[in-house]
């Protein structure tokens, strides 16, 4: 087949690989060789910034130099400068964390659950989806810290031995368990993410035309040399790795459901999270991905590698995860009138009619209602609407936490002690900040990092074509 | 093995080695007193006093039978002896110039909890602790500096022991063997110490 | 901390580098064994630290050794007599180290028993008020004594020789020796006159059996005798005459513990919903001309079923404003009263003679005096003359009055016409005040001389006649202030220290002659109270003339407030009369009806709030023609629909940081007719602003929902058993073996029933616990930090409110949810059973807060101010100050339970039973909570947790709390 | 390069550059068959079956991997039941001191954590990869060319007959060298 080809040696090449799948689409278009991939994703490395990239920087930049101003105002002056009271104890810092952990997830989902099942067309995106991860992590462990009145003893929540006698920790505290989830779950996607990241630095130092990053690819690249022996050790370990993340994940946010799920709160105390929460995790996980994934091809110039076809397939998850999701919300209401015990009937009420339920409908239309709409091919396969979509899901899970913890602790058993919360501007100027961190951070990976996993990309790039 | 395997190793050993060791150093040295020996206003020797004189600790800190705190002794006090003994002395006439002109001696403190303990020095007393298990030997101390670091691990450690303390001819505590009747047994409540 | 003597040998080692200090903050074990890993590991940090190293601390002993008694860090307790108000009731003083922190209630008072009000508790940190004068004032500049003194004295010598009125005004005064004192001091003079002024006065009282008994007094009324009673709109739990002594009374008189099975009975009928109306059996609703009317008619009814002859204006009453409804009801309680002739009472709140005249005609009818109501032993508490102050205003404004001297009390605040007073007051020539602060009268005076506060000063009391008690000094004066009889005492030209007097007075007048003096001294000074056995006597003879024309009077009045709106002025239980508005614990503190803090409003009913469109807090002109002001809207269920209930004793603009602008002032709509003070502006209009303001309120839901949190039974059901039953839900099951408790297991039981919903407990609690005051701001931001909570919740329609009051603290749960979340451990439970908050340990994540069921924890959102160096000499020691971002909530008063357990061990015993009395429980004039231990199965708590009405909160959630509640009873069905 | 170090000097060795990873395949498993020994070859990815066609042994470290979360895990649960039933009890919220079903979310997390770091930890170390390694990388093998190199062990090998296989499965390029360093 006639095909417009860029190194003439290649020809043979491109003729022994005709495009044979009449199933398949390939998971790559524009006939790309393996000179081509690392061309396109190493060049991204040393061409400049675009104007986009520069304003999403500095926009979000700004957003996180006034979450840290916020922050220290916090810190300096007291939790009294957030709207909580004697009764909401929680409210938008442990929302935001939940959230964060929450959008974490779907970066391990791909990059190790499609890894196990096999899935090929993860290749493309796992790379930025990883670093998405890490980053979210950052960003959610930032809370728990700050929502401490006295945040610079947060180190006594890990069992060190001291000279108090020792003095260890409270084990049966969900905050301790969240403690070792969350860090184990950075770490090993840190580790995870990097061990993916060697080969593709080790490209990256081979064509970087700069000095400067050339030196920093070198060192990062521990002398990767593509030998055979490595390889196979490597994709022993990634495997495992992989093995490993896969319960992780779920056990991650299982546990941050604990922290409700094993209260005695009414609308927090039940079996029902751990799976609703995973679930709502994917689901958003998946929103925030798509979300980034088309700025990226927008920003990068990516369309290639990520297709519409990836998109697609995500749509599906983020539709199946979605209704999941829904059947949680109905399941919660079924119970809270099936169990008979009228303080979880009168959440369920007070959630649906009482003052917070602008929250609750919000985060029913975007998490039961929007999502059902990628059903359709043709919303699955619009780049614009997944966009707002995608965005609305997030909106809808930021609220699904905001719900679950407001309008549970601010009615509970003594109607002496109800209370109402509202945020201050501190408390919102600090969540803005998360994301002006995450975008911050994620912009600079895309400039720093091989955004797309060339080494995996390679390995399918034949994918349909043989 | 190899030579850089074997570094590894030790670096590994020593380290580890070191955070055991100095557990205590490792996460203490913040704020610790330990040794803290100001100098005092008036020479009061204790070694004098409750060493060679062999004054009982109650005669002046009376309080500490009946009190949560020692007390310090009024120089009123100080006087029942000293209106006879060594007039002359020129820390004994500072003492007598603070009765005359009614200032109040003001002692530099060298035992200081922070303000969340509450220590009570009767329930010790009578509990037959020494006063040298804690503040060490003091009748050996020209001027007082604090013996023990005061740690609450300090505390517990002997709260939990529940035993009859005796002191050594160095003036180091020393636990029995077995452990004491019921009159001795302390307590590792929290709010024993912390309300 | 300036290091050089600290440090010097080193320095002398080598010159600089932090090293040096380095080697200090090392612990000296550390020290040799310290290796080169660990060196360069700590030097940097060490040199930040060394910077904050602890700072040296002083100790300074006494120069001579005190007293015998006196231990430093022991507590002292001194029985005296409350100065809050005049009611003078006993009290304990606890001195620790010099100070006094606390006062606590004496139970070897005859007449208040263990029982303080929140007003006394409140009393110890009006002492430490860094607002207090600290020195004479010669107008605005300050004096000396001398100054002033010789000043004084030569001005009132001026007025000897040329003669001239002089005055010596001041609030009711029990003491006798200073009513000796003032009386001595007026000798001096061709026309002395002592006039006594209350605020909120209860004149009519006096005056109303000065015409039908021939006695100007007011009885003493026997609570605890009485069976059934019959209240019109008297607070007589709340404010009125002595609440502490009636709270006693009355809950002994419905004591249901101890398998006893009768209580009396209480109807009440009232405009607006007070503190007794919430607590009443039987609460009718009425206007204020229904209110008038019901007496009447009440007296008609009762004078016909008990024979008594009664005036034509009575007997041929006919009501023209009671609908049959009320009619019915006053029928009822006509029929109860009869029944129980001689054990009933009928009290009445009005400042009106002609309406105490013809409540004093029912007593009588019903043979009450001498059972229930005593005029040989009156009360002395509020001997307020509401005549002679209008008189002193008229003389002072006809420029005939030469000297004024004023003590406790502030009329150019609270005196209805205040404008008036402060216009005759400028036309006195010598105007001294004897306040300790420079209020709004002592604001113009020529002198203040202030007096010493009671803690500070010798005095005496007699509140009821021939019960007297003393209060002594537990504290040298802080500033140069001197006791307000000694002022007199030097212009009377006597030396004599009051002490001396006092002692005098007492072995003159009071003991016996034949009496040791010293050893009856001693003795009453110990128990701070001495009594005099009366010999039985006659109650004066009854005299009816007057109550025909008191009849017709009232019916005319009836008329007048028949159908309008009128502005009812009443005390709040916290803020009384004003006098205590600088004091940030009393403003703190929510009213137990409305639950609002820091501010006063103008209550409305339902009914009436929806025909003006109002809300809660919208801001509504009250005006009554003559005056006007502006206060938010409260919607209070309950109250009657005629009726715009305002709290006076707001709207201080000189009373200090704390107490200015907070409020507004609602004394204007007092009236002086008929010879009293009428609280009762008729006539009175009210319009919406426009503005709205958030209260800042402690509850902001105010109905149980149908939820079980409160058990409630009838007297009958309580007879016939049914309170036991239902759930013994604690001892349910569990999944794995429980922790044995050791030596001791305390818990607490809350009588329901009991708990008049005083508030006392609360700040008795804020003082012993350091609880801090957030201020208004952050209690809208419902944020308080009480460590007890008094719930209060409505039942009922508008029409029969019935209220609950239920104290919730936290109740030490066994299983505590709160202990198991916490990462760090702060929070876990004693062997005591004791549930521990360790404020050093905590790191104020708030998830303990968030799931404890019944929400009894406090977080410090900020660093609470302690920047008062006086103000925070009333902190008490053995309790930890607590720092920002720390959870803390009630601890059983834990510090008290190692006190005596400390003290129990070294006196090598067992601990008794109720020596250890949480401070909730020390003060609380119902004894509404008991406190003991359980695994002493002899301890009064433990008996109580098998009263039959015992039951616990949330017991679903199987916490195991260590506080349980004794269900209320009502005694609806007539007797 | 160990391997090289292990070796004496004058060891050499040969290294075809192939474009196509089937090519590499071929030539590898047709290079053993003749005899020669393959050193190691050279891939910018994971090419499937190369293990076999140069003939690898599987990597035991799923084995490391599985020791090491046994180790964790024996650690996690043996830190919290030390400290919250031996060292210190204390009676929180009434449950037992032992109260071991809440102990299992730290066990868990402790487990894999041991596991994930000690698999990678020797990977890292078993290959030789650190921050400043200095080692020879083959022109072009991390973007597209595909390299087997082989070990001229005795004398007897022969380099015509190598150069012959190269040629026949489409080698670009033949170098030739003592250690690559």
């Amino acid at each position: 087949m006639a095909v417009a080809v860029k190194h003439t040696e290649d020809l043979a090449h491109e003729a022994t690989h005709p495009v044979v799948s009449p199933l398949r689409k390939p998971l790559i278009e524009g006939h790309k060789t393996y000179g081509d991939v690392t061309t396109d994703i190493c060049n991204l490395l040393d061409r400049r910034a675009g104007a986009g990239w520069w304003i999403a920087f500095s926009v979000s930049f700004v957003l996180m130099v006034a979450g840290i101003i916020a922050t220290a105002h916090t810190v300096s002056t007291g939790i009294g400068t957030w709207g909580l009271n004697k009764t909401v104890g929680w409210a938008f810092d442990i929302t935001n964390f939940v959230f964060w952990i929450g959008i974490g997830h779907a970066g391990t989902f791909i990059s190790a659950i499609l890894f196990l099942f096999n899935q090929k067309w993860r290749t493309s995106v796992n790379r930025s989806a990883e670093a998405m991860t890490i980053i979210a992590v950052m960003c959610a462990g930032i809370f728990p810290v700050i929502h401490m009145g006295r945040p610079w003893l947060f180190y006594w929540i890990l069992p060190y031995p001291n000279n108090r006698g020792s003095l260890w920790v409270n084990f049966r505290s969900p905050l301790v368990w969240d403690f070792f989830a969350i860090s184990t779950y950075f770490t090993i996607s840190l580790v995870f993410w990097y061990l993916g990241l060697v080969p593709d630095l080790a490209t990256a130092r081979d064509r970087t035309i700069s000095k400067l990053r050339r030196g920093f690819y070198k060192v990062l690249s521990l002398g990767w040399n593509g030998s055979n022996r490595t390889w196979s050790r490597y994709e022993t370990v990634y495997l495992v790795l992989a093995a490993l993340a896969t319960p992780l994940v779920l056990s991650v946010h299982s546990i941050v459901s604990f922290d409700f799920a094993t209260s005695l709160i009414p609308g927090w105390h039940s079996t029902i999270f751990p799976p609703y929460f995973v679930a709502g995790a994917v689901f958003s996980g998946f929103a925030m991905v798509m979300t980034l994934m088309i700025l990226v091809r927008k920003l990068m110039r990516l369309e290639d590698y990520i297709t519409v076809q990836h998109l697609e397939n995500m749509c599906k998850v983020t539709l199946l995860t979605g209704s999941i999701v829904s059947l949680a919300y109905l399941t919660e209401v079924f119970i809270g009138f099936y169990s008979g015990n009228p303080n979880e009937m009168f959440v369920i009420v007070n959630r649906v009619l009482g003052p917070y339920s602008w929250a609750y409908w919000t985060m029913v239309t975007c998490n039961a209602i929007v999502p059902q709409l990628f059903w359709f091919k043709r919303v699955r396969t619009s780049v614009p609407l997944i966009f707002v979509l995608s965005i609305l899901v997030n909106v809808g899970m930021w609220f699904e936490r905001f719900v679950i913890i407001v309008t549970s602790l601010h009615r509970d058993f003594l109607p002496s002690s109800w209370a109402m919360y509202m945020p201050t501007i501190t408390e919102i100027t600090i969540m803005l900040g998360s994301f002006g961190l995450f975008f911050t951070l994620f912009l600079l990976f895309l400039r720093i990092f091989p955004v797309i996993s060339m080494n995996e990309v390679k390995g399918v790039l034949h994918y349909a074509r043989r | 093995m190899s030579l850089r395997t074997a570094r590894i190793v030790s670096l590994v050993v020593t380290v580890v080695g070191a955070i055991v060791l100095l557990q205590n150093a490792t996460f203490s040295w913040l704020g610790n007193q330990q040794g803290y020996e100001p100098v005092q206003p008036i020479a009061f020797s204790h070694k004098i006093h409750a060493g060679d004189n062999q004054i009982s600790c109650l005669y002046c800190h009376s309080a500490a039978e009946k009190s949560r705190v020692a007390g310090i002794p009024a120089a009123s006090v100080c006087m029942n002896c000293h209106s006879q003994i060594r007039k002359d002395s020129p820390e004994v006439q500072k003492i007598a110039a603070a009765l005359s002109d009614n200032k109040p001696i003001q002692w530099v403190r060298v035992h200081d909890l922070p303000d969340h303990v509450a220590f009570n020095h009767s329930r010790h007393v009578s509990a037959g602790i020494k006063c040298q298990q804690c503040h060490g030997p003091v009748e050996t101390m020209e001027r007082v500096a604090q013996f023990d670091s005061l740690f609450m691990g300090t505390c517990v450690s002997c709260h939990r022991t529940h035993r009859e303390v005796t002191l050594d001819k160095t003036g180091k505590p020393v636990i029995a063997k077995e452990a004491t009747p019921k009159r001795l047994m302390a307590s590792t409540d929290c709010s024993v110490c912390h309300h | 901390m300036n290091g050089e003597k600290l440090w010097k040998i080193f320095q002398q080692q080598d010159a600089d580098r932090d090293s040096v200090d380095l080697v200090n903050i090392e612990p000296r074990a550390a020290m040799s064994r310290r290796t080169f890993i660990e060196l360069i590991g700590f030097s940097a940090a060490a040199a930040a630290l060394a910077g904050c190293r602890a700072p040296e601390q002083k100790i300074i002993p006494f120069i001579t050794q005190p007293m015998a008694e006196f231990t430093p860090g022991v507590g002292l307790f001194y029985a005296s007599t409350c100065g809050g108000c005049s009611a003078s009731c006993g009290a304990l003083v606890k001195v620790r180290d010099g100070r006094p922190i606390k006062l606590e209630g004496n139970d070897l008072h005859p007449l208040t028993g263990g029982g303080l009000c929140a007003v006394a508790h409140a009393m110890v940190f009006e002492l430490y008020d860094s607002d207090r004068l600290r020195q004479p004032m010669r107008g605005s500049q300050a004096a000396t004594w001398d100054e002033v003194d010789a000043e004084i004295k030569k001005q009132l010598d001026g007025i000897k020789q040329n003669g001239g009125k002089v005055r010596v005004l001041t609030s009711t005064i029990t003491s006798p020796t200073t009513l000796a004192v003032i009386e001595k001091f007026l000798t001096q003079f061709t026309d002395g006159k002592h006039i006594t002024y209350d605020a909120v006065s209860t004149a009519a009282i006096r005056k109303a059996h000065l015409k039908t008994h021939g006695r100007e007094a007011i009885p003493s009324y026997k609570f605890d005798a009485a069976k059934l009673i019959v209240s019109f709109g008297a607070d007589f739990l709340g404010t009125w005459i002595a609440p502490v002594e009636f709270t006693r009374g009355y809950s002994q008189a419905r004591n249901l513990r101890d398998g006893r099975h009768e209580m009396s009975r209480h109807i009440q009928f009232e405009s607006r919903l007070t503190l007794a109306g919430s607590n009443a059996d039987r609460r009718v609703k009425v206007s204020p001309a229904e209110e008038i009317e019901s007496l009447l008619l009440l007296a008609k009814l009762v004078a016909a079923k008990t024979g008594q002859q009664a005036p034509a204006e009575i007997a041929s009453f006919n009501p023209t404003n009671l609908n049959p409804r009320l009619q019915q009801v006053v029928e009822q309680t006509a029929n109860e009263l009869v029944k129980l002739k001689g054990a009933s009472l009928v009290v009445s709140g009005a400042n009106d003679t002609d309406a105490q005249v013809v409540v004093n005609f029912i007593n009588n009818a019903l043979g009450n005096y001498g059972a229930t109501v005593d005029l040989n032993a009156p009360s002395a508490q509020k001997q307020g003359d509401d005549e002679a102050m209008a008189e002193l205003v008229r003389e002072m404004n006809a420029g005939e009055v030469k000297a004024l001297i004023i003590s406790g009390v502030n009329p150019a605040y609270d005196h209805f016409a205040r404008n008036e007073f402060t216009s005759g007051f400028a036309k006195v020539p010598l105007k001294i005040s004897l306040n300790p602060t420079r209020d709004e009268t002592s604001a113009n005076a020529d002198f203040i001389c202030p007096q010493s506060h009671f803690l500070e000063s010798w005095n005496d009391a007699e509140p009821r006649r021939g019960t007297f008690s003393l209060s002594q000094p537990t504290i040298a004066p802080l500033f140069q202030t001197r006791a307000y009889q000694e002022s007199l005492l030097r212009w009377s030209g006597d030396e004599r220290n009051f002490y001396n007097v006092l002692r005098e007075h007492w072995k003159e007048n009071i003991f016996a002659k034949d009496a040791n003096f010293d050893e009856l001294w001693d003795k009453s000074l110990e128990s701070g109270a001495y009594t005099i056995e009366r010999t039985a006597a006659a109650q004066p003879a009854f005299a009816s003339s007057d109550v025909g024309n008191a009849a017709t009077r009232l019916k005319t009045r009836a008329m007048t407030l028949a159908g309008k709106l009128t502005v009812a002025l009443y005390e709040k239980i916290l803020m009384r009369d004003g006098a205590h508005a600088n004091n940030p614990w009393l403003q703190e503190l929510p009213d137990p009806i409305t639950k609002i803090t820091w501010d006063n409003y103008a209550s409305v009913s339902p009914a009436l709030a929806e025909k003006l469109q109002l809300e809660e807090g919208s801001v509504v002109r009250v005006s009554n023609g003559a005056t006007t002001i502006e206060l938010p809207a409260h919607i209070q269920t309950g109250q009657h629909d005629d009726v715009i209930a305002i709290a006076v004793g707001y709207g201080r603009t000189h009373a200090g940081k704390a107490g200015n602008n907070i409020g507004a002032n609602a004394y204007p709509f007092v009236s002086f007719d008929n010879g009293t003070f009428q609280y009762l502006a008729n006539g009175a209009s009210i319009e919406k602003t426009g503005a709205k303001i958030e209260f800042a309120s402690t509850q902001r839901h105010h109905t149980l929902d149908g939820r079980p949190i409160i058990k409630e039974f009838t007297l009958a059901e309580f007879i016939s058993g049914h309170a036991g039953e239902g759930e013994r839900e604690r001892q349910s099951q569990s999944i794995w073996k429980d922790h044995a408790y050791g030596e001791h297991k305390w818990g607490m039981v809350v009588d329901l029933n009991a708990c008049t919903g005083c508030s006392a407990c609360i700040l008795s609690c804020q003082a012993e616990n350091n609880v801090p005051v957030v201020g208004r701001e952050e209690v809208r931001r419902q944020r308080e930090m009480h460590w007890i909570r008094l719930d209060r919740y409505f039942e009922g329609d508008g029409e029969t409110t019935k209220v609950v009051y239920q104290p919730v603290m936290c109740a030490q749960c066994d299983n505590a949810s709160c202990e198991s979340v916490c990462p760090v451990l702060a929070t876990v439970h004693s062997s005591e059973g004791l549930n521990m908050q360790v404020y050093n340990r905590c790191v104020g994540t708030r998830y303990c807060a968030n799931n404890c069921a019944y929400k009894v924890r406090r977080f410090n959102w900020f660093d609470y101010p302690h920047d008062d160096e006086i103000a925070n000499l009333a902190l008490n020691p053995d309790v930890t100050v607590r720092t920002r971002g720390v959870m803390e909530k009630c601890t059983f008063c834990v510090q008290r339970i190692e006190e005596k357990k400390i003290l129990a061990r070294n006196e090598g015993r067992a601990i008794r039973d109720g020596e250890i009395q949480t401070a909730c429980q020390q003060s609380c004039p119902a004894q509404a909570i008991t406190f003991g231990d359980l695994v002493d199965q002899e301890s009064r708590a433990n008996h109580l947790k098998h009263d039959e009405r015992d039951y616990i909160l949330l017991p679903e959630l199987n916490l195991r709390p260590a506080i349980s509640y004794l269900a209320k009873v009502r005694n609806t069905e007539e007797a | 390069m160990h391997a090289v170090r292990r070796e004496s000097i004058n060891t050499r060795y040969t290294a075809a550059f192939f474009k196509r990873e089937e090519d590499l395949l071929a030539a590898a498993v047709e290079a053993r068959e003749a005899g020669f020994e393959i050193h190691d070859a050279y891939t910018p990815f994971p090419v499937h079956g190369l293990d076999q066609a140069v003939g690898l042994r599987r990597s035991r470290l799923t084995w490391i991997a599985f020791i090491a979360g046994s180790i964790g895990l024996a650690f996690g649960l043996g830190l919290q039941v030390y400290t919250s039933v031996y060292d210190w009890p204390l009676n929180v919220g009434g449950k037992p001191f032992n109260s071991f079903p809440l102990f299992i979310p730290v066990t868990f997390e402790l487990m894999v954590l041991f596991s994930g770091l000690i698999a990678i930890g020797v990977l890292l170390i078993r290959n030789r990869l650190w921050l400043f390694s200095k080692r020879l990388v083959f022109d072009r093998v991390t973007d597209d060319r595909f390299v087997l190199v082989l070990r001229q062990s005795d004398a007897s090998f022969d380099v015509r007959r190598a150069m012959k296989l190269f040629a026949k499965h489409g080698a670009i390029k033949v170098i030739e060298g003592d250690e690559f360093v």
